[in-house]
């Protein structure tokens, strides 16, 4: 038999809502063994994405295959997936354990490892007390643990995750992600997660899926997309984006420059420049986090530049601090680590962009 | 409060319903209303048990006429202390009525009478023709009932006096005064085994031999003669002693006298009681030989056209109100096959 | 799944066919030329159609029914949901007792009911009247009111009340805004219950029913003791076909306005 | 709960129940202390009742095993009538639930169209199906699957069909009622766990729909064990059920009292089945599991 | 009259689930006019908190104030709060549209206002198309969206929100962050936020109050509690710390020697010294995002301390990476924004940790 490239792979999936196409014309493979991340705006069709793959929406038109099998018409009980629902879905008449239990059940595991499955399965999601409880006796973050938990201890060929973390506190949610990982690797299950944290798809995901409006925006491994978006749309909905129009001159030597419409003009890299196929109408993406605000006027190096602005606004981060600056007439945002303290509002400051910060994109609309 | 049974706008009728009550509306109680301005509010029951129950729970004055079957009821209602007492004079068309009728009521009531008798019937053997042919049905009588052939083709009423006195006929013995009663409750066990169902209502035994759900049964004179009219090969025999019934309307106490007694006079009008008894098909009270009865009630089954009805036995009042209360019971019993 | 819905589906049909056997039987009958029903039917005729017209004592009970099972399901809806809410939504003391006591009147046979009120009512010397018959109508419906209504209630999320109380709705208007219409189907059904089991009575109707009133069943009840008259089948016939037809021409009507509505509005 | 509001109301269960309360306090615990005390009474020969206290009649219906043998009958045919209606009664109710048809309102309403023919002719025109020249039979006989009619009437099997047909609405439509209120998700979750439809439905569906097929239950229970006019009219002369006794009691052999004693021994009987229904499937234990 | 203080205060307040004690001896105010945010960890009882505040879960012992008036036993609909539940809490049955008119039709707005009010709420929450469907029809986020414009609209006097913005997306988690701080600051209205997110808390709060296991363990101006947590649960729950246990030596200058278990020695300051009283059993915490690191042995300064390193994992954030560090025998985790790519796995490295972020707490458990 020839190995499997896939473990799930979307072929033009459409799905319509009466009049409203929720996912459009979807190309979508997800590979064995791998962890791939929805990310995407509200609304944009992760969750009818993931329930199609689940059996549990029908798909408009499209086909489905999941391990070389066209499964459009395959019932989601032979699917063998775990499901972790947006809202939990945990069955309101049985104890927390009977609802782990319950995909145990139905794979013919016998009685004394259940128990210990289960138990293990509490002790991951750190709620080893709860196995009598029923649902409505926990907090809505212990529910979606046992939802994940539930999902999990059926070790499933491919893990269907939605927003599973989104009720937890940062620490918890850390560690479960690393729990998680852990699991996904051990167990080799390919994973789909959705996720509305950045920082979560960035640190886990082995490929990232951004999506918009019903198709996939870009996709690919996470530094990747986070470095080179293809649009403004990636490039804003991850992290924080200055992007303005400009014009390109010509380059001299590894850098070019940047006329921007405001006036302002930034330094930009060869690399840069060939992304955009040397087209004159660009838009420029600084990423806020790519600059550097400091009292001082010198740039750091030779392929900075450097823009005097003041500090409009600040917004405190705990280490970090998010600084909305005007500078020749243009507004930007900054995010910089703070020191001891973050600067004040109406102080006057200096940014500093290195040449290989400022990304070209092609300057029509997308 | 219970005043509003004395008022004598109007008083309270309650009988049969369906064709007979459809009759008594239109040829009794509104031209009675129309001349006297009392106007009759009627009501129906479906036995003359649960009208007594619903009388017994009532309060004096509620109830005032009723359409009641056999001396037996009439008894039963004097006992309870139900009784009134007419004044004959108001009901000049009582002199019409079959003196074999009123005889007995009389009696019961120390010559004094709380009732008119109104129809009489019988209730005898009904078979159909197709399997039982009429000299077997003369042959075996009541038998026919206890017969081992028709198992599973047999029906009967499911009350107790009727039981009870086929009961009394299948063994040999005076209905009226029955020696062996232990026989009497082997035969109804007996018969208990062979039938198919007791019925209940006449629409009932109509439509069992209607559609040959059975081919023998006792039933009533007038609903046999329905079904002969229909068409359907049914018989109908009256053994000898047959049972034979009357109706009365009964006047309760606390009634406004003056006010039923008209009423009662004025369903005695020949015109009303032989519009009712062709709507029910059984013969009026009225004395054949004192009134012109019309064409159809001389072929009513159970006619007597002799006006003395001696060829008919009755329920001795005495003798079955004496043993009401146990047989009553008991047959409650042994229909479930105890 | 299609092979178990389509299973579904079969069975579905057959309960339904055995549920309108009868009522097929005494539509059939009420167009037999026949007075018995024997099949198969030998002739056709609409003459009990007619005298179903004629029959004044008929159609009078039948408007007496109609009343009496609207006003019945009226109260006893009414009043049934508002203890159904307070056995789901409340704790109070002596709750499973009460809870025992509104169920009771479905456990006495009728006839007892039915004599004991009318000793009750000999007691306090007062007449029997409508409103007895109705209440007493009232009484025995309750209890289906209450379980169907129960049943539903407590499956209800508690949280969207919560937000409407939060948005500033007194429980009253609450209950009239999210939670009746949450619950609708099993209020519907009490109606549904409480109607058809007025309308249907005839024990306690029998011992209840004041001078003058007659329902359909206990003007058919008197009408059996001595033959069945297909007026009364043809009666059936006029009120199932009222039945089905009437749901029908709605949706058909209410399909039609809205068409014209999404017409409408496409054209703006 | 709303329990800051329930303090701040202490009093509002008690106005929504007092309607209720009143009704059924003064039309049926009231009527029901006489009957009571009737049973206390006895008939006598004559007709009359005397008043007084006896326990005749407790004694003969307590000890009679006539009374008992017959309310062991009734409570079997109660029995399998409910188990009859559940079964044959939750497939409809489903079907309903979840049908995507928008005759959902029609299909319910059509399930009380029975309820427009009295039921006395309903259970009568079982008759016209059933019976000797009855349409079973007239096909049979007009395809020559039978040379001559069968018997089919008049026996205990008849007697659960009436009772079925008869209660078959009612449970359909409690039990109909909550499956319209569980979440789809939930059978979504567990066929994601691996249950097949029909698992999913054992272990999803049909405890989530407990409360309606408990209280269709205890309805159609009930009421098939007070039933007289059913067995009167598709039964044999054996077929009574206990309601039959009753009511030949009270109105065939006007005697109250022990009409009132055996009316008792069911009230307290089926009493006893209610309180166990409040404790262990009533609201209170099946709402635990979605407050 | 005088001048309220607090919008709402909870004074001893208690809360038990049969023998399960959620919220304990809870004392807390809710200044008029300020936003506050309750953080911690899934099930302390943050959700019960609101719900005794908003009138839906009896208090068991204590009593609840809303201006300076005791209304423990006030009906929940006469309190004119808007509430935003966990799982939202839509009406099924109502269209989107009725969903956000209701509360006003309560407070008799004539329709004409209630149309265009809910109209400009929808598009505060960015979903101007959607007021005829029914919540069904619509995604988890936005579903939260609509709880949120339900109850905003209202111009309520408390506003409870417990998480949400929970199902959302970054950047439309800030813009509606933004949104809410603007109308919260426009209506005057005091606010209750429960969020997991400590960026969204820090960003927004007046009052930060930081909760575990039914207490409040640290309340105070967000900057506050997070450059001086009161415990090492503050301390590790904020962000990320490296905690220690140690020993103080006698300071030199402005700067003394910390002594950690292990054997590593940290520099800390006067300040810090004060504040654990000079006691000599101490825990250090040394945020993760305050210790700098690089190739470079020397100290950025005097008071820094160098301590060298090699990197075991790199998680990949975006903007940051975070670093498991092993040094001198101990673990340490550091987050540092990332230049151009992060240090690699394997990597030697110093970490550099000025003295002023060495925060000693008591050396007592807590
Ligand atoms: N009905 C109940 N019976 C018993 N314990 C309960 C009940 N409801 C909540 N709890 C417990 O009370 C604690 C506090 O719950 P709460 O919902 O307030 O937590 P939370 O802080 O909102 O958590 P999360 O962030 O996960 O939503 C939890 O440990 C929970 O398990
Ligand atoms: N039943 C429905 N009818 C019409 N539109 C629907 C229906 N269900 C979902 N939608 C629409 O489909 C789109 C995609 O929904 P989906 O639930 O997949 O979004 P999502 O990406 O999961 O969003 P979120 O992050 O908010 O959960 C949304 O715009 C939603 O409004
Ligand atoms: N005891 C005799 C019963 C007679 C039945 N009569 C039915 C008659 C209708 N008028
Ligand atoms: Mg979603
Ligand atoms: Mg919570």
């Amino acid at each position: 038999m020839a190995e499997r490239q896939h473990a799930v792979e979307l072929r033009n999936v459409v799905k319509r809502y009466g009049e409203f196409t929720a996912v459009k014309k979807m190309d979508l493979t997800v590979p064995e063994n791998s962890f791939v991340t929805f990310l995407g705006p509200s609304g944009c069709g992760k969750t009818t994405t993931l329930r199609m793959i689940a059996g549990l929406t029908d798909i408009t038109e499209g086909d489905l295959v999941i391990r070389d099998r066209r499964v459009n018409d395959l019932p989601i009980h032979k699917r063998n997936l775990g499901l972790v629902f947006q809202n939990y879905a945990l069955f309101p008449h049985k104890t927390i354990f009977d609802n782990i239990a319950f995909g145990l059940k139905y794979r013919n595991v016998n009685k004394a490892d259940i128990a210990q499955k289960v138990k293990s399965a509490l002790d991951l999601v750190q709620l080893p007390h709860v196995a009598d409880r029923y649902p409505n006796q926990l907090s809505g973050g212990q529910q979606q643990r046992i939802a994940l938990a539930r999902a999990i201890v059926i070790e499933p060929d491919v893990l269907l995750l939605d927003e599973p973390l989104s009720a937890l506190d940062a620490n918890l949610r850390e560690e479960m992600r690393v729990e998680l990982k852990r699991i996904q690797r051990e167990l080799g299950v390919a994973t789909i997660f959705v996720t509305h944290d950045q920082s979560e798809a960035l640190a886990m995901s082995d490929k990232l899926v951004v999506m918009k409006d019903g198709i996939v925006e870009q996709e690919g491994q996470p530094e990747d997309v986070y470095n080179n978006p293809s649009s403004a749309f990636v490039a804003d909905f991850l992290g924080h984006s200055n992007i303005f129009a400009g014009t390109l001159a010509e380059p001299s030597g590894e850098t070019a420059p940047v006329q921007l419409e405001g006036g302002t003009t930034l330094k930009t890299t060869i690399h840069q420049i060939e992304r955009v196929n040397r087209q004159q109408n660009i838009r420029a993406v600084i990423r806020a986090e790519k600059i550097m605000v400091s009292t001082n006027q010198n740039p750091t190096s030779n392929d900075s530049t450097s823009i005097p602005g003041r500090i409009k606004t600040v917004d405190y981060l705990g280490q970090m601090a998010r600084y909305f600056i005007t500078a020749e007439g243009q507004d930007w945002q900054v995010i910089n680590p703070i020191d001891q303290h973050p600067f004040g509002e109406g102080a006057d400051i200096f940014m500093h962009i290195p040449a290989r910060n400022c990304v070209l994109l092609p300057g029509h609309h997308d | 409060k219970s005043a509003k049974a004395a008022t004598p706008e109007q008083v309270r009728f309650d009988g049969w319903g369906g064709v007979v009550s459809e009759a008594f509306e239109k040829y009794a109680f509104e031209p009675y209303t129309k001349k006297t301005g009392i106007k009759v509010v009627s009501g129906t029951f479906g036995g003359a048990d649960e009208y007594l129950a619903r009388v017994k729970s009532s309060q004096p004055g509620e109830f005032n006429l009723a359409h009641l079957s056999g001396v037996f009821d009439y008894a039963r209602y004097h006992g309870l202390g139900l009784s009134s007492e007419l004044n004959e004079a108001n009901i000049p068309n009582l002199k019409t009525v079959i003196t074999s009728l009123i005889e007995p009521l009389r009696k019961i009531s120390d010559g004094k009478l709380s009732a008119v008798p109104y129809d009489y019937g019988t209730t005898g053997i009904a078979y159909n023709r197709k399997h039982i042919s009429d000299d077997e049905a003369r042959a075996k009588g009541a038998k026919l009932m206890i017969d081992d052939a028709y198992k599973g083709k047999i029906g009967g009423w499911a009350e107790w006096k009727t039981r009870i006195w086929y009961g009394a006929l299948q063994s040999d013995q005076d209905p009226n005064n029955i020696g062996d009663m232990e026989a009497v409750w082997d035969m109804i066990r007996k018969n208990r085994d062979l039938v198919l169902k007791y019925w209940t209502s006449g629409a009932e035994l109509m439509s069992l031999l209607a559609e040959e759900e059975i081919y023998v049964t006792e039933g009533w004179s007038g609903r046999i003669r329905a079904l002969q009219d229909q068409g359907h090969d049914i018989g109908y025999y009256d053994p000898k002693g047959g049972l034979g019934w009357q109706e009365c309307i009964f006047v309760l106490k606390g009634s406004p006298m003056a006010a039923c007694e008209e009423l009662l006079n004025f369903m005695l009008e020949p015109e009303v009681a032989i519009a009712v008894a062709e709507g029910q098909f059984y013969p009026p009270a009225l004395d054949p030989k004192k009134v012109e009865l019309g064409k159809i009630i001389p072929t009513l089954p159970a006619f007597d056209p002799s006006g003395t009805l001696d060829g008919l036995s009755f329920f001795d009042p005495a003798y079955w109100n004496k043993n009401e209360a146990e047989w009553s019971k008991k047959f409650s019993r042994v229909q479930r096959g105890y | 799944m299609t092979n178990g819905w389509s299973l579904i589906r079969i069975a579905t049909i057959l309960v339904y066919l055995f549920l309108f056997a009868p009522v097929a039987v005494v539509i059939l009958l009420a167009f037999n030329a026949n007075q018995f029903g024997s099949f198969p039917i030998e002739g056709f005729s609409l003459r009990w159609f007619d005298s179903l017209l004629h029959n004044d004592a008929i159609v009078r009970a039948f408007k007496t029914s109609l009343l009496l099972g609207i006003l019945t399901s009226a109260i006893s809806t009414t009043i049934g949901t508002m203890a159904a809410v307070a056995m789901v939504r409340y704790d109070f003391p002596g709750k499973k007792a009460i809870s025992s006591l509104l169920i009771a009147p479905i456990l006495i046979p009728e006839v007892v009911l039915a004599v004991a009120l009318l000793l009750f009512l000999q007691f306090l010397a007062l007449p029997k009247s409508f409103g007895l018959l109705l209440m007493g109508h009232v009484v025995f419906t309750l209890p289906f009111v209450l379980l169907v209504v129960q049943a539903r209630l407590v499956s209800i999320r508690r949280d969207v009340e919560e937000a409407a109380m939060s948005l500033g709705a007194t429980p009253i208007q609450t209950f009239f805004e999210i939670t009746l219409p949450l619950m609708l189907p099993a209020v519907m059904a009490g109606m549904l219950f409480s109607f058809t089991i007025s309308f249907d009575d005839i024990t306690g109707t029998l011992f209840w029913k004041p001078g003058g009133v007659e329902t359909v069943p206990t003007q058919i009840f008197a009408m059996l003791r001595n033959s069945i008259s297909p007026e009364i089948n043809a009666l059936g016939a006029v009120m199932v076909i009222f039945t089905v037809a009437m749901p029908l021409v709605a949706t058909a009507i209410a399909r039609r306005v809205s068409a014209a509505r999404i017409k409408a509005s496409k054209a703006k | 709960m709303a329990a800051g509001v329930a303090r701040a109301q202490k009093h509002a269960p008690w106005i929504l129940l007092s309607p209720s309360l009143v009704t059924i306090g003064f039309l049926l615990i009231i009527p029901m202390m006489f009957i009571v005390v009737y049973s206390f009474w006895l008939r006598t020969a004559t007709g009359a009742d005397q008043v007084g206290f006896y326990l005749d009649n407790w004694q003969e219906v307590l000890s009679d095993r006539f009374y008992r043998d017959i309310l062991l009958q009734t409570l079997k045919i109660a029995f399998f009538t409910t188990i009859i209606c559940a079964v044959v009664g939750y497939i409809p109710a489903y079907f309903v639930a979840n049908t995507k048809m928008r005759s959902k309102t029609f299909l319910l309403i059509m399930l009380m169209l029975p309820f427009w023919i009295s039921y006395i002719i309903r259970t009568m025109s079982w008759i016209n199906i059933l019976g000797t020249s009855g349409a079973i039979n007239g096909l049979l006989l007009w395809v020559g699957i039978i040379d001559s009619p069968l018997n089919m009437l008049y026996n205990q099997t008849t007697v659960i069909l009436g009772l079925v047909h008869y209660l078959l609405p009612f449970m359909i439509l409690n039990v109909y009622v909550s499956l319209e209120g569980i979440d789809k998700n939930l059978t979504e979750a567990a066929e994601s766990l691996g249950c097949n439809g029909f698992q999913a439905f054992r272990e999803v569906t049909l405890p989530l729909s407990f409360p309606g097929l408990a209280a269709g239950s205890l309805l159609c229970f009930v009421l098939a064990s007070g039933t007289y006019i059913t067995p009167l009219i598709l039964g044999g002369p054996r077929d009574a059920m206990f309601a039959n006794l009753v009511f030949e009691a009270i109105i065939t052999q006007l005697n109250w009292p022990l009409g009132s004693a055996l009316s008792l021994v069911l009230l307290v009987l089926l009493g006893a089945l209610v309180v166990i229904y409040t404790r262990y499937l009533g609201v209170d234990q099946i709402a635990k599991s979605f407050r």
